[in-house]
């Protein structure tokens, strides 16, 4: 599908972060009709690069080409109207308004003199949902609506510019097959239809499947640029991560017989009739559609939310968790789904976001600053988090090793349960590795996991047991090979 | 009038927007409406004072209220513009006082009042633009700016009076002290300015950015608004409506002096908060604010009518105020 | 003959506080009722006070107001409603000296050109400095010029070298005065215009280890003012009670019910005090006040009082070092 | 000491932590301090000063000014802790003339000193502890919560007194009037405090904690910590310390007054916001806010010294607020 005609060159951009070297001259070409994906682990620049692409960051050099001419105002702006729209990788959404104003936010349409036409954005609206296969109503007010759909939401809004070229940050990061399908669909459609799409994507079973072309980056820099038939997997992985990654998935089984977690005919805030159970060393899995529940179900073990009805127990005692304090005492930790919400200090320095779990932990008053700092530095270079210094603020990190900031932070308060919420979104692969070894190492000591993702490979790959939830009930539990992509989709559809 | 707006300015979610049928649905959206509890508080208010005192039901003396909210009104609906793009602003009282007696300076010497009259309007708009200007590009917290530029106004006001009042000497009468059909001018402009503005905040461009911008300001850059720019023109609207607000202040004190509006911006600010505007930017509505200022500025008159000390009047206001954003934060839970 | 009065108050301060006081005391006495409304020196809360008094329906208007200009603009409003207004403790603006039904005032000029021939007589040469009071309501302009005038009468060849606002209140008093001990500026004499800014300046004077070598004066003549003359702090200053002018301006309110002629307006009682004639100084508090009228000792009528025909103009003067 | 604190306040970037060594590497470590632009300010604007006039370096006049300066410094730590929690605080000058009135007629009714003292004390921290409760709980903006307490404080201490002072008759004097090695006892205090807070916000797990809630709420809620509970912590200590203050203003100024305090709360706002810490919460230095309330302290000093008019110091306010904002806005982003 791809055509000879090339919309959008960048040409040796290079960006700096403070001191830091964000891209180091970096180029990239897009033609029409095609979907070019850029890969590279996390802190690579590719978030960095399409921000440069939309104006959201200024590059310090290098140029941009549209249809051949030189942009010279790079302006969010500028570039929309020059045809240029933007998915980017966190939520650009506004929370207190409508589904269907925020589609409209920048291009609001008119009647005469200057009237807002509300009823024509409204139907458009609609159109655009509904072309997208997706169900949501555009009168709601989006803060109503769950991570995946509100990913749509911004979907729609970039769809609905009809721009030329598509420019999608991790949109699937937050989405299931279901929702996967969807979006590939849509990218087919535009493609079809002359646009050229830029998609990043850390799932690569993904980028084999939609992309023409994929181009590496590594450290600010291009590593390599081919049709998506001519690189291998195992090429692709050696590009991005500079080394070989021969299995993702570690797992050895380790589970003993005492049931540390038991949920038994639980209620609550987004799901009803829970029965559940959890074994030292064991990994569970929990998997469903977006929206199915699953965030809530975990959210209330810890805490967060407290239970209607029902009974949790630890070790065969029965206790009542209402706070995530409380949860925390009984030896429970959380990785909640969205990290820049509720998961980080942003203004705050990697040191002091690792540590904070840890302070309500604590007997003593004070804080030695030395043993903080040791501490961190062993949780930075085990889960090789990639930063200048312990002391840089976690907000000018990249998302992937943001989570991993929050992995460390979790990872620091040795608890015997871990609760995770989508833990390795955003992650690299060969980060993922790194991940999915400490988890290894952590039902090894004796640990459980209690793990909601949307991945199902990773559910595969990491689960001694699997819980399938749909509409906010638990339908299915499916151990050892039961555990099949089939077998998960069909009870959760 | 009042039911109209109110739907206008309606920023919860409601998803009957396009019926037009009049009838149970829309009293259940009138139960629903954020205002609702605020404008029950209010009639409650009103009632318990005209039992204990009828004069203050009396026709002189609503008009004599609404003489007297108008100014902080006029005032509350820029501050209400500001909140919503998630600016604050503490020099608006100053600004006014400033403004005025510069004003009553011209015209003792002599200038025109059709030309004193238009100076004012263009100090205030020139004045708030520098501010948002210097808030807008330089990513400052509007609150320590305007609270830096509130003692600059007030100190040049001080030097240019010695301290003092500068008598109009009956000039300048028109706006403050006219009647059209038995209705003091202020308070047309008042009502006309809320009218307008509800419209202009529910069915323009400039409304829904003003909301988008709020809310998250680096969103609304990313979708192509002009951000800064867009500040600088809420600023440059509520400087023009603190222009006639000290137009009308001044026109009604007949003098003008540093501290004649002192105090304004708090007021105003709460009247909007009070309202339903949330400070983080984002939420608020004219009506609310309309609400709001009456609501507060009835307070010292009622506690005159009935003749209890006005040391009552703070504390019946602290709680006017705390009791409205409780309420408020109540309702938006459910 | 029950009326209801509306008084409205330019601030929260203890002068002002003791005038609706003992207002009101005497006014409820007499069978009256009296609200009392506080401008807290806010020009659009003194108008909109007096509006809602209008709107009221009282039936007299006590306007004690802390702007000369605007609290005339008030008084207009009053007047067109057809109801009558006193002033007390404060002036018109000089061009609406007709308007208000009557005054009681201080004569500040006089209160201030007292204590500067006192100054130029018994301290030659000595340089002064001055905490004023608030600016803009006229009354430290006049004090002020008063001062000026006594100095130069006096012909003492004295200098204020120093002058600013302590806002009438002790806490600017300290302040100010101990800026003024910590400047190059060479003075020996201190002239507060009130009691409570004097309280600031004995205090920063006595921390700074420097009581006693400085002259100091104040104004008002308040019962704390009275023992620092009996310790020998201070030496001397104007009586200015407000108890005594809230009396002739109940006075006034009386006569003016009763329909009989008044003077229009008067002066408050205001000789300056020293230690030799504390004994007849008039306390501000209210009960020592009415024992002391009780007593016989103290007479005050209105009617004994020389009319006032006109107001000095008077220029605003912040900024004038 | 000043070199100290900073160091324990920083809250920037700064690879070099381990090495103790002095010399190059720390100075170049204090030239991207973020106060390092403010303290040169401070220093520059002192030099003029006392070129102008050299009585402003005087040992007098330093003396005067800390002793000016410590009972806005007091204040400013608590609003510091404060704004560092997100939070900010309208109402504390009015609650301290508030508690200085009690404290004065519970004088004058014969009630020892000493109890006086700690019911001043109970009466901050139990009011803030109240407002911090509605705030906490009710997830309510503190500005408008504060802004109506403020009004209720207000009105209950001009009922109190009403409208008038109620002094003290030399009772109380010791701890605004007595002196350690010819240094001031509330200077001691004021300093005491600064270094004791400068060191609890670094290496505390209650400082740690501070700068976790400030910056995410719900992050804060989600790593255990009683996000409500301890706001209210917070609020009591900054009641603490406002009571504190009230006790050394009444004592220096020997009486009790509604308004003694008024205008202290945008004082220290804007000490504390001038000396670094952001309004929306999670940034801040107790060093940096020392800096902030001691240079607007000395501007009203520095103008009666060199004996400008007193009008010219609301410009110079305003003028160093805002400068010290923008230096500040234009180091960060390097
Ligand atoms: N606002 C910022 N301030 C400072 N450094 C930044 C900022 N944004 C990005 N960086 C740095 O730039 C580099 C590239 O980050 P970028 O977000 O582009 O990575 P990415 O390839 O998108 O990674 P991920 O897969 O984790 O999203 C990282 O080292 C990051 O720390
Ligand atoms: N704040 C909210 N208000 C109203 N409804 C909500 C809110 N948050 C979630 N829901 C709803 O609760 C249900 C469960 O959503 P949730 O996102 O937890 O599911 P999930 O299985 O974790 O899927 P996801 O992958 O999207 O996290 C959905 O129907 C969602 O729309
Ligand atoms: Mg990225
Ligand atoms: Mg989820």
């Amino acid at each position: 599908m791809t055509s000879n005609n090339k919309i959008l060159e960048l040409q040796n951009i290079v960006k700096h972060f403070g001191g830091a070297k964000a891209l180091d001259g970096v180029s990239f070409d897009l033609y029409s009709g095609e979907v070019h994906t850029i890969c590279g682990e996390n802190g690579a620049g590719k978030s960095t690069l399409i921000k440069v692409l939309s104006g959201a960051h200024t590059p310090d050099s290098g140029k941009i080409f549209i249809d051949g001419n030189l942009v010279n105002d790079l302006t969010p702006n500028e570039m929309l109207k020059a045809g240029i729209a933007t998915i980017y990788q966190e939520n650009t959404l506004f929370l207190h308004l409508s589904v269907y104003e925020n589609i409209f936010v920048g291009r609001e349409l008119t009647s005469k003199y200057g009237r807002l036409d509300k009823s024509a954005m409204i139907a458009e609206a609609k159109n655009i949902i509904t072309s997208l296969g997706a169900d949501i109503d555009v009168m709601d007010t989006v803060s109503t609506l769950g991570g995946a759909k509100m990913k749509i939401v911004e979907i729609a809004r970039a769809v609905g510019r009809k721009a030329r070229v598509l420019v999608m940050d991790e949109p699937s990061s937050s989405f299931g097959n279901h929702e996967v399908d969807l979006l590939f669909d849509v990218m087919h459609r535009l493609r079809k239809s002359g646009a050229g799409i830029i998609f990043i994507s850390h799932h690569l079973d993904e980028v084999y499947a939609i992309s023409d072309r994929v181009t590496v980056i590594r450290d600010g820099q291009n590593i390599s640029s081919n049709a998506v038939g001519e690189i291998s997997n195992k090429q692709l992985i050696q590009d991005m991560v500079g080394r070989n990654v021969e299995q993702v998935y570690h797992h050895t089984p380790c589970v003993k017989d005492h049931v540390v977690l038991e949920l038994k005919n639980a209620s609550g805030y987004g799901f009803n009739e829970a029965n559940l159970y959890l074994k030292k060393g064991e990994i569970v899995g929990i998997a469903g559609l977006v929206g199915a529940g699953r965030s809530e179900l975990i959210n209330s073990i810890f805490g967060k939310y407290p239970l209607a009805s029902g009974q949790l127990s630890l070790y065969g005692k029965s206790v009542s968790i209402n706070t995530p304090e409380t949860g925390m005492k009984n030896g429970l930790c959380l990785i909640t789904e969205d990290r820049k919400i509720d998961g980080l200090f942003l203004g705050q320095s990697c040191n002091d976001n690792i540590y904070v779990p840890l302070l309500t932990k604590q007997k003593n008053l004070l804080v030695k600053s030395q043993v903080q700092k040791n501490l961190s530095n062993h949780y930075v270079d085990q889960l090789s988090i990639k930063i200048s210094s312990i002391e840089q603020p976690v907000s000018g990190l990249s998302g992937g090793n943001q989570q991993k900031i929050i992995l460390a932070k979790w990872m620091a308060t040795n608890p015997s349960i871990f609760l995770f919420d989508e833990p390795t979104r955003g992650i690299d692969v060969g980060a993922k590795e790194d991940v999915y070894l400490e988890l290894q190492k952590l039902i090894e000591s004796d640990k459980s996991i209690l793990i909601v993702s949307s991945e199902i490979t990773e559910l595969m790959g990491l689960c001694d047991r699997v819980y399938v939830m749909k509409a906010g009930t638990i339908v299915n539990e499916l151990v050892d090979e039961e555990i099949t992509e089939h077998n998960i989709l069909e009870s959760a559809l | 009038m009042l039911n109209k707006s109110n739907d206008l300015n309606e920023k919860q979610p409601s998803k009957n927007d396009q019926t037009g049928v009049i009838g149970a649905q829309q009293f259940r959206q009138f139960l629903r409406n954020r205002n609702t509890p605020l404008l029950i508080g209010l009639l409650i208010y009103i009632a318990i004072i005209a039992l204990i005192e009828p004069a203050f039901l009396s026709a002189y003396n609503i008009r004599n209220v609404m003489l007297q909210v108008s100014v902080a009104g006029i005032i509350t609906i820029g501050m209400t513009l500001m909140i919503i793009a998630g600016q604050i602003d503490l020099s608006v009282g100053f600004l006014v006082g400033l403004t005025a007696c510069i004003m009553a300076a011209l015209l003792k010497a002599g200038v025109p009042e059709i030309i004193v009259a238009f100076s004012g309007l263009f100090i205030c708009i020139s004045s708030q633009m520098v501010t948002g200007l210097v808030v807008a590009r330089l990513k400052l917290e509007p609150f320590i700016v305007t609270l830096g530029m509130m003692a600059i106004y007030r100190g040049i006001a001080l030097l240019l009076t010695r301290g003092a009042e500068i008598p109009l000497d009956r000039k300048f009468e028109f706006l403050g002290r006219s009647r059209f059909f038995e209705i003091p001018t202020p308070v047309f402009i008042f009502i006309g300015l809320m009218i307008l503005f509800a419209f202009i905040l529910s069915n323009t461009v400039f409304g829904k950015q003003l909301f988008a911008v709020g809310e998250n300001n680096e969103a609304a850059y990313l979708a192509g608004i002009n951000v800064s720019k867009f500040k600088i023109k809420v600023y440059a609207l509520h400087g023009l409506l603190a222009g006639i607000a000290a137009l009308i202040l001044m026109s009604r004190i007949g003098v003008g002096s540093p501290n004649m509006a002192s105090g304004l911006e708090l007021e105003t600010i709460a009247a909007a908060v009070v309202g339903g505007a949330a400070l983080a930017g984002g939420r608020g509505s004219i009506f609310g604010s309309f609400l709001g200022v009456v609501f507060l500025g009835i307070i010292s008159n009622s506690m005159n009518i009935i003749g209890v000390s006005t040391f009552w009047q703070y504390i019946m206001l602290g709680a006017v105020v705390i009791g409205a954003v409780i309420i408020g934060g109540l309702n938006k839970d459910k | 003959l029950a009326e209801e009065i509306g008084y409205v108050l330019a601030g929260p301060d203890i002068y002002y506080a003791t005038e609706a006081e003992l207002f009101q005391k005497l006014a409820e006495d007499a069978g009256h009722t009296v609200t009392v409304a506080n401008s807290e020196y806010s020009p659009s809360k003194e108008l909109a006070n007096v509006e809602d008094f209008i709107a009221r329906g009282v039936d007299i208007i006590v306007l004690l107001s802390a702007n000369a200009e605007s609290g005339t603009q008030a008084a207009l409003r009053a007047k067109e409603a057809g109801i009558p207004i006193f002033f007390v403790a404060a002036l018109p603006s000089p061009a609406g000296y007709d308007i208000p039904t009557g005054i009681v005032s201080g004569d500040w000029i006089d209160m201030g050109k007292t204590v500067g021939e006192y100054v130029g007589k018994n301290h030659p040469g000595k340089n002064v400095a001055l905490l004023e009071g608030v600016y803009g309501q006229g009354i430290a302009e006049m004090i002020r010029k008063g001062f000026d005038t006594g100095i130069a009468n006096a012909n003492g060849g004295n200098e204020v070298v120093l002058a600013n606002s302590a806002g009438w209140n002790r806490k600017d008093g300290l302040a100010v005065t101990q800026d003024f001990l910590a400047s190059s500026k060479e003075f020996e004499v201190i002239y507060a215009m009130n009691e409570e800014m004097m309280a600031g300046a004995i205090q920063a004077l006595e921390e700074a280890g420097e009581l006693g070598n400085y002259a100091l004066f104040s104004g008002n003549g308040k019962e704390i003012g009275w023992s620092w003359m009996r310790d020998g702090i201070m030496e001397a200053t104007v009586a200015n009670p407000p108890t005594l002018e809230a009396d002739l301006n109940f006075q006034m309110v009386q006569a003016h019910i009763a329909g009989i002629d008044y003077p229009r307006h008067v002066y408050n009682i205001q000789p300056l005090l020293t230690v030799d004639n504390l004994d007849g100084a008039v306390p501000w508090v209210i009960d020592d006040y009415l024992a002391m009228k009780a007593s016989g000792k103290l007479v005050v009528d209105l009617f004994a009082q020389p009319e006032i025909k006109s107001m000095e103009v008077w220029e605003a003067s912040g900024s004038s070092n």
